[in-house]
This record gives structure tokens, sequence and C-alpha cells, in this order.
């Protein structure tokens, strides 16, 4: 691929972080399936979506990310019986004060997949990536000392 | 209460039964029929393609009116109650559809599956109630074994008609217990009739007529009562030795509430 | 993609319905109050159109002895939906060989006395483009 | 400055066709803290191994990067690898290169950019992290098993033999299970209650095994090796001394024998009196009132089974009991039931008394059961003389009214119940729709062939679409011959459907208190589909039986010895070696809120007063402690914490910042 055609198709960058029990299970049986998802997806293992800290969310976007995307075990389901209630919760918040600055609803996004939902994963990784990419790229939190 | 009503086109002409004791019924019942003007035809059967717009644009038209009067709108007729109903889930479900018949149609506001389309036994069950429908009858169809016949068009698909349990419906035979008569039930009353190929295939409607008619009396039934005027054709047709009379549900409303002779 | 794949996936798009998820079990076969009429069976549809053998189909009466009534539609336990599959390939016929099924001299001679409008309208639509 | 060493995986051509390992290893020699970077055919073979406890000691490593597969498949081996080289184990850090990035890409230069990418990701974690002491807790010597069905008690009796202590927790009255409703099993058709009782009865008289029958799991806290279960003990009221279970209040109570509940047991079949045991060899032989359906409950009139009672053993008054134990492992056995057949109205389930599934016949054809094992016609009492069974109702469905898997017994048990049809009654003719007929297991083709063969049974492929109960009380099964091509109208008396199998309905609670994860159709996930099969990924937490997913009895049977054997490996611990990767306070910072203490599941946290010493400021104050014992590492902590005293060892907020800023630069 040339650097020209490389410019032309605008390709976002997006951090998932996972939960080690359910969510990061299920990309993995995504990835056992042969169930393709954009590359442009980099998975962080978390324990529990409870440990996401937002402030990694926002050095995330700060350093350039075009999407954050946080899954953790159903709701119910948390290995560790409470997390993602907290992390719903605080996501909320989070993505609407993100809002208020700015980043669009469609580049966050908090979603359910256990251990036994590789599809639901590949499927949401790639609706996420066609949303995020179809808002193009974030520039609104970016650290310009950061960029080039 | 008031409701939007959509005839639709047999019931206008060979099915005038079928719409004239059910505004007479309405009007004992407590609630009225608004006929939308210039309503036109649904088109008799729902149009499955994906990609058909145009044949669905005078459901839209219906519906979207209905929604400007603010009424949940009702039909009578088996067919229409299909096509309207589907095409409103396509208006309210599918991006595709719902878009290009507004980009079309051009109403105030776009139209999406607002409206809530009404079997008029559905307004009778849900509305009304079956305790309070009997309560009305004056005159009890006693003694008589009446077989309900759904057709297909009323029940399927059960997921998006969302009418009744469409292999095993309940709603006729209510209907029938409250109007005092007894219910017969029996399997080829969701079967199909032979529908619109009596016109080319005038004896394979006969066949399947005769196994409704064979099934239903076989469990007793003494007459049958359906909401279609396509299935009272095919029924009517019938050469069938186990023949016995069939009516139009409303009809058989407008005798037990005493108000057949006013329609 | 293949040739044929790219076919199926125009029925696919006519039809809303995917015959790969069709498992050969028959309910709709079962379920088909036209069954004695219909040359190629509502379950055959699946395997026709996989195979590719299209035109079979097209000629077919099948298409046109459907009686549109969605038992198969409402049995169906893999979703597949044959009616679905008999109605796109009866708008293929309509659509690009114009070959309809009922012409309007006909009607005349067919009409009896109280024929019910529906019955025309009905078979109208399902019959012709 | 860590000594980071890079080893890249080719997994065969799983990484290695997809990822240029080559180019992943050159592009990350560079990176911050690598001395040393290399490929390998595969990582995790001894040779692989081998080849990093040699670099380790050559190069000095401290930290160190494999890319390879998911941590969740060799993390463990790998930090086992770099103990071997007296490496801190926790100085290990794996990039998924093969289930994250080789396996879902097609591009190669695409996934090349990603590995890279994600190495990046790990080796700028390696280089924050500090070498973790893994602590040890107790092991409680005592098993819990909840269900008592034939997997439950074939695992209670592995594990009790073995010199461990096991209580069972079941919901019924009685342990048995499903298969003590069963006639006979195939495909050797052995007498299922001559099988099943006498391990009942060996349950029942086990030194090591407590029963809690009538009881469900209310609450699970803890941990693997401490979990604390508090057990609902239902009032039974009966009382368990005194009953001497011989049946009287059942027999001459006010309705008889006869009763007017549906049985449970006898699925509906037959009635039961409110005071009852579900059949019966019931273990134990004490029966439970049903207080819902009891007279003297509703309305305060009746006693009479407490008159009769000879031994006075009936007690009103009884109130439920909660007990709270401790158990080091936990296995769930929860079993199985049909699926309701309601959305099916085509097969006329609900409207025709001769259409009945399949677990009714086997009651029709138990000496035991309602008829006396006569198989007759729930309508008019006769004998059927054509009998059509249908295969898949609701199983291998994509709908939304039945299960998407086969329910893999179905195939086996109709030959069996067609056979012992023909066997007892030769002159009925039996008719089997079926889609395909599935018969792997070892003897188990020749049985179907013996029902075709042999007993002559008529097997038709196609789905039955609609069943038509007739004016003269037989039934027209409407179906059609795929393979001769002819639509079917079968006249017969009788229709039994092969209803699919779904988990136990009450499984989803327990999963949840267990934290252990369930698939969409709620069976119960294994920690690996292959290698881990009896176990959860919760650790401490065993699966046995129908709850994990469809099989038959020597299959349950033989996971119910494979479930045993692995808590019988934990149990005969004395100490676990615990996660180190838990949360720590920083005192200088902690203003002791309580915040964290609140969203601490696992009340791990508490406060003490401590002397700190704040540049110079020396105070006492007022801070979190974390019991590393209790903490379990979620981190739920420290993302509540709102100074940021709080952090997780193995996960801190500077390791998952920088591992951002790598998959940001």
């Amino acid at each position: 691929m040339s650097m020209n055609e490389e410019k032309k198709e605008f390709r976002p960058l997006i951090v998932a972080f996972c939960c080690n029990w359910c969510s990061y299970a299920g990309a993995d049986l995504a990835g056992s399936s042969r169930l393709s998802y954009p590359a442009d997806v980099k998975i962080i293992r978390v324990p529990c979506s409870g440990r996401v800290n937002p402030m990694f969310i926002l050095r995330a976007f700060e350093r350039g990310a075009d999407g954050v995307i946080i899954c953790g075990c159903h709701p119910g389901d948390c290995h560790y019986s409470t997390g993602n209630y907290y992390a719903r919760r605080r996501m909320a918040l989070l993505f609407s004060m993100l809002e208020y600055m700015g980043i669009e609803n469609g580049r966050t996004r908090v979603e359910w997949c256990s251990a036994a939902e590789g599809a639901k994963f590949s499927k949401t990784m790639n609706e996420f990536c066609e949303k995020v990419k179809s808002l193009g790229e974030n520039v609104r939190l970016g650290d310009l000392r950061c960029k080039n | 209460m008031k409701y939007s009503y959509y005839p639709g086109c047999t019931l206008k002409n060979k099915a005038q039964d079928l719409d004239k004791y059910a505004r007479a019924s309405a009007v004992a019942l407590g609630f009225e029929l608004e006929e939308i003007p210039e309503w036109q035809c649904c088109g008799g059967v729902y149009p499955l393609g994906s990609d058909e717009i145009a044949t669905k644009l005078s459901s839209v038209r219906a519906l979207n009116y209905a929604k400007e009067q603010g009424q949940d709108l009702i039909t009578l007729c088996s067919a229409c109650h299909h096509v309207l109903k589907r095409v409103n889930d396509d208006m309210k479900n599918v991006e595709d559809i719902k878009n290009r018949a507004n980009n079309y149609c051009e109403f105030d506001e776009p139209y999406q599956g607002e409206t809530k389309v009404l079997h008029f036994l559905e307004v009778i069950r849900d509305v009304i109630g079956f305790e309070e429908l009997s309560k009305k009858v004056v005159n009890p169809l006693e003694g008589r074994k009446i077989g309900a016949y759904y057709g297909c068009l009323t029940l399927r698909p059960g997921k998006i008609l969302d009418f009744d349990d469409p292999e095993n419906p309940k709603i006729m035979e209510d209907f029938i217990r409250a109007l005092g008569g007894e219910p017969v039930v029996y399997s080829m009353r969701n079967e199909c009739c032979g529908g619109y190929t009596a016109l080319k295939d005038p004896d394979f409607t006969k066949q399947r007529t005769e196994q409704i008619f064979d099934d239903s009396t076989g469990f007793g039934a003494d007459c049958l009562i359906t909401a279609c005027p396509l299935c009272m054709y095919n029924l009517n047709k019938s050469e069938a030795k186990s023949k016995v009379p069939v009516y139009y549900f409303t009809e058989l409303l407008a005798e037990a509430l005493g108000v057949m002779e006013g329609a | 993609m293949t040739e044929l794949e790219k076919n199926i996936e125009i029925i696919k798009e006519i039809s809303g319905s995917d015959p790969y998820k069709c498992m050969r079990c028959g309910k709709c076969t079962a379920s088909c109050p036209a069954y004695s009429e219909m040359d190629i069976k509502p379950h055959q549809f699946a395997s026709y159109i996989i195979r590719g053998d299209l035109e079979e189909l097209i000629d077919s009466k099948a298409a046109w002895k459907c009686l549109s009534c969605f038992a198969c539609i409402e049995r169906c336990p893999r979703d597949v939906q044959p009616g679905k599959l008999v109605d796109a390939t009866r708008q293929i016929v309509a659509r690009q060989r114009g070959g309809d099924y009922l012409q309007p001299e006909e009607v005349p001679e067919l009409l009896a006395e109280d024929l019910p409008q529906q019955l025309l309208v009905s078979a109208f639509r399902r019959y012709r483009r | 400055m860590q000594k980071i060493g890079v080893f890249v995986c080719h997994c065969g051509t799983n990484i290695a066709a997809t990822v240029d390992v080559k180019k992943v290893v050159e592009l990350v020699r560079y990176e911050p803290g690598v001395v040393f970077a290399d490929d390998y055919m595969y990582m995790c073979s001894e040779a692989g191994q081998e080849k990093i406890i040699e670099a380790i000691k050559e190069y000095g490593l401290t930290g160190l990067v494999i890319c390879s597969c998911s941590p969740r498949m060799h993390e463990k081996t790998f930090r086992a690898c770099a103990e071997k080289a007296g490496l801190n184990p926790y100085m290990v850090e794996v990039a998924n290169i093969r289930e994250q990035c080789s396996w879902i890409h097609k591009d190669k230069e695409e996934a090349t950019k990603k590995a890279v990418i994600l190495a990046r990701a790990a080796i700028a974690k390696v280089n924050l992290n500090t070498p973790l002491q893994e602590g040890e807790s107790p092991v409680t010597k005592r098993a819990l098993v909840i269900g008592g069905g034939i997997a439950g008690i074939q695992t209670a009796l592995d594990i009790a033999d073995a010199g461990y202590e096991v209580d069972i927790v079941e919901k019924e009255p009685s342990i048995g299970g499903r298969m003590s409703q069963f006639d006979k099993t195939f495909p050797t058709l052995d007498c299922a209650s001559c099988i099943l009782t006498p391990k009942m009865v060996e349950v029942n008289q086990h030194p090591n095994i407590t029963l809690y029958t009538y009881s469900e799991v209310e609450k699970v806290s803890g941990y693997v090796g401490n979990f604390d279960v508090d057990i609902r003990k239902k009032a039974r009221s009966v009382d368990f001394g005194k009953c001497t279970g011989c049946g009287e209040c059942q027999t001459k109570g006010p309705l008889g024998k006869i009763g007017n509940i549906p049985s449970e047991f006898d699925r509906g079949l037959k009635n039961r009196p409110a005071i009852y045991m579900p059949f019966a060899q019931a273990v134990p032989a004490v029966p439970v009132i049903d207080r819902e359906n009891c007279t003297y409950f509703k309305t305060g009139k009746c006693g009479v089974c407490a008159k009769i009672c000879p031994s006075k053993a009936v007690d009103y008054e009884q109130q439920d009991e909660i007990v709270t134990v401790k158990y080091g492992a936990i296995v769930v056995a929860t079993g199985f039931d049909i699926i309701n057949l309601d959305k099916y109205g085509e097969y006329a389930y609900n409207e025709c008394p001769d259409v009945i599934t399949s677990i009714e016949l086997e009651r029709l054809m138990n000496a035991a059961g309602p008829t006396g094992g006569h198989l007759e016609r729930m309508s008019d009492h006769k004998a059927p003389k054509e009998i059509v069974f249908i295969q898949c109702v609701g199983s291998r469905c994509d709908d939304d009214k039945g299960k998407p898997y086969c329910s893999k017994v179905c195939c086996m048990y109709t030959a069996k119940h067609a056979m012992l049809i023909k066997d007892h009654w030769p002159d009925t003719n039996i008719t089997v729709f079926y889609i395909d007929v599935r018969t792997p297991g070892k003897n188990f083709d020749e049985f179907y062939r013996r029902a075709v063969e042999q007993y002559h049974v008529n097997y038709i492929k196609g789905q039955v679409g609609k069943v038509k109960p007739q004016p003269d009380g037989s039934i027209i099964v409407q179906a059609a011959d795929l393979l001769d091509g002819k639509q079917i109208n079968k006249k017969c008396d009788m229709v039994v459907l092969a209803a699919a199998i779904e988990p136990n309905p009450g499984v989803r609670k327990i999963a949840t208190m267990l934290t252990a994860s369930i698939d969409n159709n709620n069976f119960l996930t294994e920690a690996h589909a292959k290698l881990r099969p009896v176990e959860s990924p919760t650790a401490g937490i065993f699966l046995s039986g129908m709850a994990q997913g469809p099989k038959d009895i020597p299959e349950t049977v033989s996971q119910a010895g494979a479930a045993a054997v692995k808590v019988v490996g934990l149990l005969a611990k004395d100490k676990l070696k615990t996660n180190p990767c838990t949360a720590q306070c920083d005192t200088l910072l902690c203003n002791g809120c309580s915040t964290c203490a609140n969203v601490c599941p696992y009340g791990a946290i508490t406060y003490e007063d401590v002397q700190v010493n704040d540049h110079g400021l020396r105070e006492t104050r007022r801070v979190a402690q974390v019991n590393v014992a209790l903490c379990q590492g979620c981190g739920a902590c420290t993302s509540a914490c709102p100074s940021g005293a709080m952090d997780l060892q193995g996960f801190s907020n500077r390791q998952i910042t920088t591992e951002v800023d790598a998959i940001c630069r």
C-alpha cells in the first residue's frame, strides 16, 4: 500500500478495556472461532471492568485514541460480584462529561460480553469501529504536544 | 372511544355483511368507527420482497392518517389486518423501507410506525373484554356449536401480527363463549383454505375446504365463523358433503347483541 | 466470492432470508397445504438456490402454487422462512422475464358472480409484476 | 532499568502465517529496556522454554515479554519457566498476538503492525513490573455438591471415598434427580432404579456425606478453599428424628392414596397428597408437607396426618432453618429439565392428552409409575397400537422458540423406547420422524440399527409439520418423507415428543451466587473447553453433569468422577497459593474516607490509626489497610479512591497508563 492510499482511508485508533473473566475470554473465543474484527482495536487486559479508572480513558483520548470501549461481564455475572455495576455508573457519568467536552457519545461505549459470546464480541467491535470511523478523527481532547 | 376504521375494498362490495354488522355492534358496544376518507386498497397480500416499497404505500398513507388523528386503526378483513400490521412493523423496524417510504410520501413529519393497528376482535378482547361483552349479549347463542375458522392471514406470522398464539389460538373461541355459544376446537382451523388460487385452481380450493368442513363437523360444529371474505368465498363454494353454514363473526355478534335489525 | 455466491446474495437481499441456514428438516414441506401441487417442494428451494439451479426454480410451477399461507414461515425452526424464498423466485420471474402467470384478458372468463375483490387483488399481486 | 527479553512465538503457522514474526523481533529490539529478542517455532515447548531460561541466564534478564497465545492459555507456563531460571514469575507479561491478532486478521502487514503494538504495550508494562510474592491461604477440607441427581451423587461418593467430607444440597424432598424417573437406560437396557437406588442408599449411609434435601443454597461468599455458604433447610413439617418412613400419612390422609395435587415426580400424570414422598425409594424416606397445597396450612383446619402418624412426627410448627457451612470447593450438578412446549402449538401437546413427552413416557412405562407400567393412552386408557415419535422438538432451532443446540440424548432414548415398547407389546407399530439420527458413542449405532432391523421400527426422515387430533380420538401426524418425496398423513393413537433439554432453570441464580460464568443457553462455562472441562473459570467451582451441557448417563458419571478428582486435588492441599495481585494503600495519600471499604466485595479493607511521616510531618492518621488474604484483586477500590491512594499490584495505575500510551503512540 503506498503512502497516498494509506491516507485515503481513515483508520481509527480504538482502545478496548476487557475484564479478564468474561470479555477478555470472549475476545479469545472470537479469536479461536476466527470471527474477525478490525485491527484498529487494541485490547488492554484488566482484572475487572470496575478496575477501569476514568483516568485511563482520559489518557487514551489525550494521547490520540479515537474511541474507547469498556467490556465487562453481564450485569449479575461479575466475577467479583459488583465491579461491573460500579463501572456502569462511573462510565455513564464520565461519558456525559466527555460529551460536554466535545467527545461524541459514539466514541465511548460500555458493553457486556460473556466468555461464551465470541460472536457478540466480534460484532460489537465491528459496530463500534464503524461508528467511530463515521465520526472521523478525534481531535477535541488531543494533547497537541503529543501530535506531530 | 373513537377509532380510525379501514374497511378495505371487499367490505365495500362483496362482504358488506362483515362491515355493516361490525358498525352496528360497535355502536352497541360503545365505540365509534371513523372511516378513513379516501383510503386506498391495501393490495390484499403483503409483498414479501424486502425491496418492495411502492406496493406498501397505500397502507402507509392509511397508517399515517390514523396517526394524525391520534387514533388506533381498526380493520376487520383478515387480509387488511395482515397487510397493515406488517407494513406498520416495517415502518417501525426496517430502516430502509421506513426511509424510502417517507422520502416518497413527504408527510409533515416522518411516519415511524406510531399507529397501533387493531383487529376488531382485539378491541373486543383487549379494550372491552369478553366478560363485558357477555354482559351486553341479549340473544345468547345457546345450544349453537360454532367452529372458529381462523385461516392463515389473521394469525401468521405470529411474531409480527401478535394477534394470538398462531398454532393454538383462542380469541375466537373466547368470543363464541362470550356470545353464549359453544366453541368447537378442531385442528384445521388455522390451515389455509386455498386463498387466491381459487381463481385459477378452483378444484384445489375445493379439496382444502372439504377437509376443513370434514374436520370441524367431525368435532360437532354446526356452523363456522370467519373474519375473511376470501375464506368465506371459498368455504361457500365448497361442495363438501359435510358443509355447514358459514358466517362472518360480526353477524353472530350483531345477532347476539340484538342489533341485526338496525344494521 | 464466487459468481454463484453473488447470485445467492441477491436472492438473500430480495427475500430477506438466508438459504444457508436451512438444515433440511422438511418441516416446511410437511406443513405445506399446497404440497400436492408443487413440483419443487418448499424445503428444496434452499438447496436449489445453494446449488445454483436457479433456472429450474424459475421454470417450475411451484412458485405459482404457493398459497402464501405462511405456515412454513411460522414453523421453520431455522428461521429460513421458505415462503420468502418462494416469493423471491416469483419476483425474479415477474421482474426479469415478465412471465406473468395471469393475463388481464383471462380475467373475465374466470370471474364468478360473487367473487370477492380481495381475491382479484391478491391474485394480481401474486401472479403478476 | 529492566533488562527485558522478548520472545515471539510462531505457534507453528497459527501466528507465523499472518504475523511476520521476524519483523516483530526486529522492531521490538530497540524498545526501551529490551536487551534481547528472538523468535521460536513453539515457545511453550520444552525447547522453547529452555531457550527462555538460557536467555535469562546469559543476558541477566529481569523481565520477560512473551508474544504468543492468550495469557489465559500459557501465562502460567511462562511464569513457571521464569521461576525455574530464578526470575520472579510476576516479571512476565504475555502479548496476545494469536487470539487477538493472527487469528482474526487476514492482512499480514496489518497484523504484523498490530502485533508490534501489542508487544510494545507489554514491554512498557514489564518496565514497571515489580517482583510479587504469592501469599498462602488455608483450605477447608470439605466440599459442597449442589444437586442430588446421578451427577451429584457420583461426585459426592467419589469425594467421600477419597476420605473428605462432602455435603449434598438438593432442593427436592429426595435425591435421585431425573434418573430416578427413568425406566431403563440405553444402550444396555439396564433398569434405571436398579442401578441408581443402591447409590442413593450408599450416599445416605456414607459416614463422610451429609445430605441436605428439601434445601437450597441461599448465599455464597468467600473464595477458593474458603467458601462460606448459607443453606436454607426448608421446613419439612415432619420431624426427621421421629419419622420412620412408614408412609401411613400419605395413604390414610383425607384423600387416601389419590391426592389432588399433580405429582411432580410423575410429571402430572398422577396426583399426590399434600404430605408426600416423591417416590417409594426416596432418600431420605421422610415425607414433606407441601405447605402451599396443604389444607391445614391454607385454612387451619384438618391436621389428619398428624393424628394418623404413629410416631407423632408431623410438626406443623417447624420453621425454615439457615445453616452456614464452610467449604473448600463447590461442585455444581444442578442437572436439566425439558423445555416448556407452550410455544409449539403445532404439536398439540397442550390440547391432546395422548401427545406426551419422552419423560412422561418413561413414567408410563415404569412399573412404579402411574399406570403400573402399562402403556396406555391418558385419554381413554386404551393401549396404543400405533405410536409416532417426533425428534428434535425445540432442539437445533434458530428461532426464538427453541434451543440452538442438539440435545444429544434423544436419538438414543427414542430407539430405546421403541424397542422396549416392541418387546412388551409386539403388535404395536412405531414410526419415528427424525431430522438426523445421531448415534456417536460406544455401541450406539448398533443399538439404533437393532431398532430398525430387529424391531422393525419405521424411521422416516422429515420433521413433522402438524399434529392433528381427530374427532374419533385418533391423531393424524402430518409430515413429509423427504427421502421418498411424499407427504404423509400418519394416523396413530399416541405421539411422543422428544422435547429439547435445557439446564435446570434455577442454575442461573446459583451461577450468579458463585460468580461462575454461564453461557447464552444457561449452561455453565468450562475454564477451557478442551483442557479444563470440569472446572469453572472461577477457582474452586467445578462442574458435573448436564449443568455443563447435554450428556448421557455414562458421560455424566465420568464427568462426575473427573470433577471429584479435581475437588480432591484441591482439598488435599493444606495451603493454597494466593494471587499476589492485591490492592495496596499508599498511607501518605489515603485520607481515610472509607470509599474503598464500601465498594470492596470481600470486606478486605479495614482502617487503622498509623503513625506517618509525611515529608517530615509526623502524625497519626486513619488509613486503609488491605487484608491480602481476603483481597481477590478486582481493583474496585482503586477506581473508587478519590485520592489515588489505592493501587493494584500487577495492574497498577502506572502500568495500565503506560499500556495506553504504548498503544496510542
